[in-house]
């Protein structure tokens, strides 16, 4: 178990850190999406396309956040780690989806990662202290869970139609 | 004569005290509870299938169209407006009504100078439009048939042992009496996508026309034996009779025009092509979109050659539909007609490895894609990867090659859509035949009222002993130690669709059930299997949305390529045949007008 | 009191072919129009009288005022088109042409009527012929000049109209017999507002028999005149109580029974005198008749039961090709309807037989030379005549 | 009723035995054999009662039906006995002196249909028309919708719409 590990299950985190992890989580997701652009078949890179561009929004609310003084005030205040955490870091690291991944292989991956990233910024508008970066927070949680919501809808509409 | 006859007739004089009979004020007076008065109509319910106006012998019915009311599926749009200086209150109109929607008040008096005021419009003008009393008919309409007529259907002991075709076909008498029914309104015609002219070719089958049943049936639709079989027949969605009884069997009814010409008579009645214009087109995939384009490119002299991947032509039409819904002979006869318009059809040729499509696009003046969904979706659940788990449409391909196929004793389907019908009925019979006993258990998200699958296909396969087990969502496929399949692990679907009527099924993770089954037959979904295109093709054309971008007359990005049917479109052969016609005319506009740059 | 016997020794003069020579330039004659627009009831139609002194030498019964062309018309109709139109050959009594077309078309396309259906038939047949009787006894008392008559039965027609209106929803063209059966049962409570209907009209009545017929000048003016001798009965095609006036016990009702007649009970009304006294008789006490023919149909009808036959699509409805004859025992005489079909979707050609065809044409233009001017409008009115059934 | 009919067929060259209905039948006689068959009808088989005599157009095939209904009404029997007549010598033999109603209905038919009789009292009488100079208006290529349409006005404004037309122009106006 690495040091990261265990600080992780001590159950305290700063809100430096859990800042650190989201904008790391937001900027991956971004440049895996857009890497896994010119390997997939053109036919569905629409998909990969606007997974990727909402991601980069994130990121720049990120960077946004980080410039704003009133968030840097509160980044040495202590909060509870969210449940949902570990699963989250866990995305930081991108999976291997192949060479020329499908459709729905991308789904599932992006299915996942909205799936803990909706679990993760719910937990942090609950706890974080109030002031913009909850705020934001409450807004990623919004986002991700419409995001998750959508992505299951084309998720179903691609594999399960045509079943007629 | 004597005195008593002078005087009796004065004995009436008593009546002098009576009160008197008339009226006061006749003005006032209610009609009664029946009285035909003026008319009214529920617009919501009416459908403006303007039998009113057809039955109608004063002429006195003229069908408009209403502000805010819209032309939409089964609905024309328009509205009854009535000439009072014609109307004779005979309320024949009345008794017609598909949808019982016109009725009449019992008013009756109707004062106004401006004598176009009596053009009315029931249901938007009158005080009495809300009136409960009036003439309104007796129970259901009598004036055309309710009830559909019955076709002949082979029982379920009896077709669970065979790939036979289920369904008899009418007879002429059936026929004529289910034509009979027909009020020939033609709200059906703008629901089929392919526009037949079902009242016309109804009309041919009650006059025994049997010949110009058949031409009528061409003009629109190349897949008749096809159609009449295994359509959709979404027109029977919107035909008026629908609202007070059965739809007419339009589906049927075709069929039995097609059962009565024959063959060789069909290619007679149709004729040669024109003469040839010098044009070549490849047409890649001989499903019902590429072979309708193909009929009409070829009786427009334009020289056709389709490429067909497999062994046999027909597509989805073959490979996808059971031979007991679709007898392979019936589908031979429609692509025979085509073929003798001079059409030829290359089996066996896959493009991308038996030829380039570099080299169609060379040879051709015009390329047109209709290579249809044939790679089957997973639901990708775990345990989905390894063997013992199927995909409908490969199963059902080899089993139209006649390939030996796995049959185990008991097995599961996931889906419920036709296909998941088609395999699961296909693979009851090979179960039937191997161990005398039917062992299929399916599973669908949708509830059963919410099956894409035609209703008469869910009936038919519990009848043929598949179990059904509605609103259950897959999430994995058994195995024990050895790896080998022992059944589909499944939740409860607490709803399925969002507001918007989208997919976004909801479970209810303790509701479980283990579905037993050596076998898993996955029938969920489809895909094109684009790899044919090669890489630059595919990098240079435009897409939406996993599928080629087409515009509205199915012409791709690239000026020679078109594309349609299901890869394109879908859902369904009508819809590709009609696909199929758009594509052939878009391609000869093109003919014309590359011939004006010229 | 009065005795009338022209002496018709001397004119008018015949010439030695035995035609009338009648020159209106000697004055000796006059010609009188009666009609089409006079006060009487038999509607518009006109009889061309010379006249010499008061005595008619010879009438001429002019038709074609209210020509409507309906055969024609129905031609081109479908046959379910036809329906509304036939009823408006007759207005007093339409529900003849209603009963004989539907059951011509029945008849001819092989259609069994259910049982309900047919009683109710016989029930508005039956209704209809008090309506038209009404208008008859209302005529003759006018035509003699007894207003008071013809106010009584227009306001007995009257409630029976109400009747008509509420079971069939219309006063006059009811449009209630479609071919296939009837369009809808009794209205609840039916039965009880009928007998309210028929017991006022009974008592009315026995006022009309006060007033009428037991009085002298009535009986004066119409005994022995009008006299139709029953040898030209089948000549000129004489049916129903202008027949049974004259002693012929033929009512179409009991000789050929359609509908239900055959299990209901009455007699045929007939009287011997022929003349204007008996022909007013018979109908005064077919009316009661029909009462009590109403009040049998209601006890006796059945109260359920469809009122429909099955039948084709009517929007494209072909009857096979053949030729039938449908008749009826109406107030008048044998109604019937001549149907061809030529196996198409229309009639080939529809006939109606009316018995004023005949009545009014042929036999009063045979029985007028001879009578007195006053008596006409009786003699006209004692034939009971709907000119629209002439000229159709 | 099918007795009589056999009795009187040889005599009269009667057509075929058409049975409608019980009471009632139809059969054809030539034109000359009507007379001597009437007579016999009515004098000696009780069909004393002409109960109409008219016409049936059969344009397509060049003639002319002529009905005579006759009733037996002791024996509640009815034959429609038909003459074919040359639609183009349309001509008949006056019964008038059989029934001397049958004046009107040979007037009538004279008027409405153009079949003459000749010999039938006032054949040439106007009875129903007044100053018609058009074809006889019962015949079928008069054509009374045409003749409606010239002679009267339509009062203007009225327009219809087909369904289906209306449908295709609105939803799918290039015809996909």
């Amino acid at each position: 178990m690495t040091e990261a590990s265990k600080e992780r299950l001590s159950g305290k985190a700063t809100v430096r850190e859990i800042f650190d992890v989201a904008t790391e989580f937001e900027r991956v997701a971004h440049r895996f999406y857009s890497e896994l652009i010119p390997n997939v078949s053109k036919n569905i890179r629409w998909l990969v396309e606007e997974l990727a561009e909402e991601e980069l929004e994130h990121v720049e609310l990120f960077s946004n956040l980080g410039k704003n003084p009133e968030v840097e005030s509160v980044m040495a205040a202590e909060i509870a780690r969210p449940v949902a955490d570990s699963k989250f870091s866990d995305c930081v690291h991108t999976p291997d989806l192949g060479a020329n991944p499908d459709d729905q292989a991308v789904l599932q991956y992006a299915l996942m990662r909205e799936s803990a990233a909706m679990d993760q910024y719910t937990e942090l508008a609950e706890s974080a202290p109030e002031g913009p970066l909850k705020e934001a927070f409450v807004f990623l949680a919004n986002e991700e869970t419409k995001h998750k919501a959508e992505l299951e809808k084309i998720y179903y509409e691609i594999v399960h139609s045509g079943g007629v | 004569m004597g005195l008593r006859e002078v005087l009796t007739p004065f004995t009436v004089w008593k009546r002098v005290f009576d009160e008197p009979v008339t009226i006061k004020d006749p003005i006032g007076r209610p009609g009664a509870d029946r009285y035909r008065g003026f008319h009214q109509n529920d617009m919501d319910k009416c459908i403006g299938c303007g039998t009113c106006e057809t039955i109608c012998q004063n002429a006195a019915i003229d069908m408009v169209p209403i502000e805010g009311v819209e032309p939409e599926k089964g609905d024309s749009g328009l509205r009854p407006q009535i000439d009072y200086g014609r109307c004779c209150w005979c309320a024949l109109c009345v008794d017609v009504c598909m949808t019982g929607s016109l009725t009449m008040s019992n008013e009756y008096t109707w004062v106004d100078t401006d004598p176009d005021k009596f053009r009315f419009i029931p249901g938007i003008d009158g005080d009495w439009k809300d009136d409960v009393a009036g003439y309104e008919r007796e129970g259901q309409r009598v004036l055309s048939g309710v009830e559909r007529i019955h076709m002949e259907e082979m029982e379920p002991e009896a077709r669970i042992c065979n790939f036979d075709e289920i369904v008899a076909g009418y007879t002429r008498e059936e026929a004529v009496l289910e034509a009979d029914r027909c009020v020939e309104c033609g709200l059906c015609v703008a629901t089929c996508p392919a526009h037949m002219s079902i009242p016309d070719y109804i009309a041919a089958v009650r006059d025994q026309d049997y010949d110009r049943g058949l031409q009528l049936l061409y003009e629109t639709n190349p897949f008749s034996e096809v159609c009449g079989r295994v359509c959709t027949h979404k027109c029977e969605s919107s035909c008026a009779a629908l609202h007070e009884g059965d739809p007419i069997a339009i589906r049927w009814l075709k069929r039995h025009i097609i059962d009565e010409v024959p063959f060789d008579r069909r290619i007679e009645l149709i004729g040669q092509p024109v003469e040839p214009n010098g044009r070549k087109v490849a047409i890649i995939g001989a499903g019902p979109a590429g072979l309708t384009a193909a009929f009409d490119l070829a009786r427009a002299g334009t020289s056709v050659v389709v490429y067909e991947a497999l062994e046999h032509a027909g597509g989805m039409m073959r490979y996808g539909i059971p031979e007991y819904r679709l007898p392979y002979d019936a589908l031979d006869r429609d692509i025979g007609v085509i073929q003798a318009m001079g059409v030829e059809i290359k089996t066996s040729c896959r493009v991308g490895r038996d030829v380039m499509m570099e080299d169609l696009q060379r040879e051709n003046d015009a390329v047109v894609l209709a290579i249809g969904l044939h790679m089957g979706r997973s639901t990708r659940v775990p345990g989905t990867d390894g063997p013992g788990v199927e995909k409908a449409v490969d199963l059902l391909r080899r089993i139209t090659d006649g390939e030996e196929v796995p049959v185990p004793e008991q097995l599961v389907v996931i889906g419920g859509g036709n296909v998941a019908m088609d395999i699961a009925r296909s693979m009851a019979r090979l179960q039937k035949a191997k161990y005398g006993e039917v062992g299929i258990t399916l599973t669908a998200l949708e509830d059963i009222d919410h099956f894409l699958a035609d209703p008469e296909e869910v009936v038919e396969s519990r009848e043929e002993g598949v179990e059904i087990f509605d609103a259950r969502g897959p999430q994995e496929v058994m195995r024990d130690a050895s790896g080998a399949v022992t059944g589909l692990r499944t939740w409860r679907v607490k709803s399925i669709f969002d507001a918007e009527g989208r997919f976004a099924p909801a479970y209810d993770e303790s509701d479980e059930r283990v579905h037993a089954g050596t076998m898993v037959i996955e029938a969920i979904g489809q895909a094109a299997d684009t790899s044919l295109l090669g890489e630059a093709l595919t990098e240079a054309l435009e897409w939406n949305r996993g599928r080629i971008r087409i515009d509205d007359a199915f012409r791709t990005s690239e000026p020679w390529l078109f594309a349609a049917g299901d890869a394109v479109k879908g859902p369904d052969v009508i819809t590709a045949v009609a696909d199929g016609h758009r594509v052939a005319r878009t391609v000869m506009e093109e003919f014309s007008a590359r011939q004006v740059m010229q | 009191m009065f005795s009338f016997k022209p002496d018709r020794s001397q004119y008018p003069a015949a010439g030695e072919d035995g035609k009338l020579e009648i020159d209106l330039e000697t004055g000796k004659y006059l010609k009188l129009w009666q009609g089409p627009n006079h006060p009487g009831i038999t509607g518009n139609m006109s009889v061309e009288l010379t006249v010499c002194g008061d005595e008619v030498v010879k009438g001429t019964t002019h038709v074609g005022y209210l020509h409507r062309g309906f055969e024609k018309l129905m031609e081109r109709r479908t046959f379910i088109q036809v329906f509304p139109i036939v009823c408006r050959v007759c207005v007093p009594e339409p529900d003849f042409n209603e009963y004989c077309y539907a059951a011509a078309v029945e008849d001819l396309a092989g259609i069994e009527v259910p049982e309900y259906a047919d009683w109710m038939r016989t029930l508005i047949l039956e209704m209809g012929r008090f309506n038209s009787y009404m208008m008859f006894l209302g005529g003759i008392g006018g035509a003699l000049g007894l207003g008071i008559t013809g106010q009584w039965m227009t306001y007995l027609r009257d409630i029976m109209l109400d009747r008509f209106e509420e079971l069939t929803g219309a006063r006059i063209y009811h449009m209630f017999i479609l071919p296939g059966g009837v369009r809808g049962h009794l209205p609840e409570g039916f039965e009880g507002r009928m007998e309210e209907v028929l017991d006022t009209a009974e008592r009315y009545l026995a006022d009309i028999d006060r007033v009428m017929f037991s009085n002298s000048v009535f009986k004066t003016r119409t005994q022995g005149v009008g006299y139709i001798d029953p040898a030209l009965f089948e000549p000129y095609g004489v049916t129903g109580p202008n027949a049974r006036a004259g002693g012929v016990a033929k009512d179409l009702r009991k000789d050929s029974p359609y509908l239900v007649y055959d299990q209901l009970d009455f007699d045929v009304v007939t009287h011997t005198d022929s003349d204007i006294w008996a022909r007013s008789n018979v109908r005064r006490q077919d009316v009661q008749v029909s009462i009590d023919l109403i009040r049998q149909i209601l006890r006796k009808m059945p109260k359920t039961g469809p009122a429909m036959a099955k039948i084709p699509n009517v929007l494209h409805w072909k009857i096979p090709r053949g030729e039938t004859y449908i008749r009826g025992e109406c107030s008048r005489g044998e109604y019937g309807y001549y149907l061809v079909s030529d196996g198409s979707g229309y009639p080939r050609r529809i006939n109606v037989r009316g018995p004023s065809y005949t009545h009014a044409m042929a036999l009063l233009e045979h029985m007028i030379p001879g009578t007195n001017i006053s008596d006409v409008a009786a003699l006209m009115v004692s034939l009971h005549t709907y000119p629209p059934e002439i000229e159709r | 009723m099918r007795d009589i009919h056999a009795r009187l067929k040889q005599r009269h060259h009667l057509g075929q035995f058409e049975r409608q209905r019980p009471g009632l039948a139809f059969f054809t006689v030539p034109r000359e054999y009507l007379r001597g068959l009437l007579l016999d009808l009515r004098d000696k088989e009780g069909f004393s009662h002409l109960v109409l005599l008219t016409a049936v157009d059969w344009m397509e095939e060049g003639l002319f039906q002529l009905t005579y209904m006759l009733n037996n009404r002791a024996e509640d029997v009815t034959f429609g006995i038909r003459v074919m007549l040359d639609r183009d010598e349309a001509e008949g033999d006056s019964i008038h002196d059989l029934w001397p109603t049958a004046e009107t209905y040979q007037r009538e038919l004279k008027e409405m249909f153009g079949i003459n009789f000749p010999g039938s009292p006032r054949i040439d009488d106007e009875f129903i028309l007044e100053g018609w100079t058009d074809l006889p208006p019962y015949r079928r290529d008069f054509d009374s919708l045409a003749y409606s349409q010239q002679t009267y006005a339509e009062r203007p404004g009225r327009v219809t719409h087909d369904p289906r037309e209306h449908m295709k122009q609105k939803l799918y106006p290039d015809g996909v």
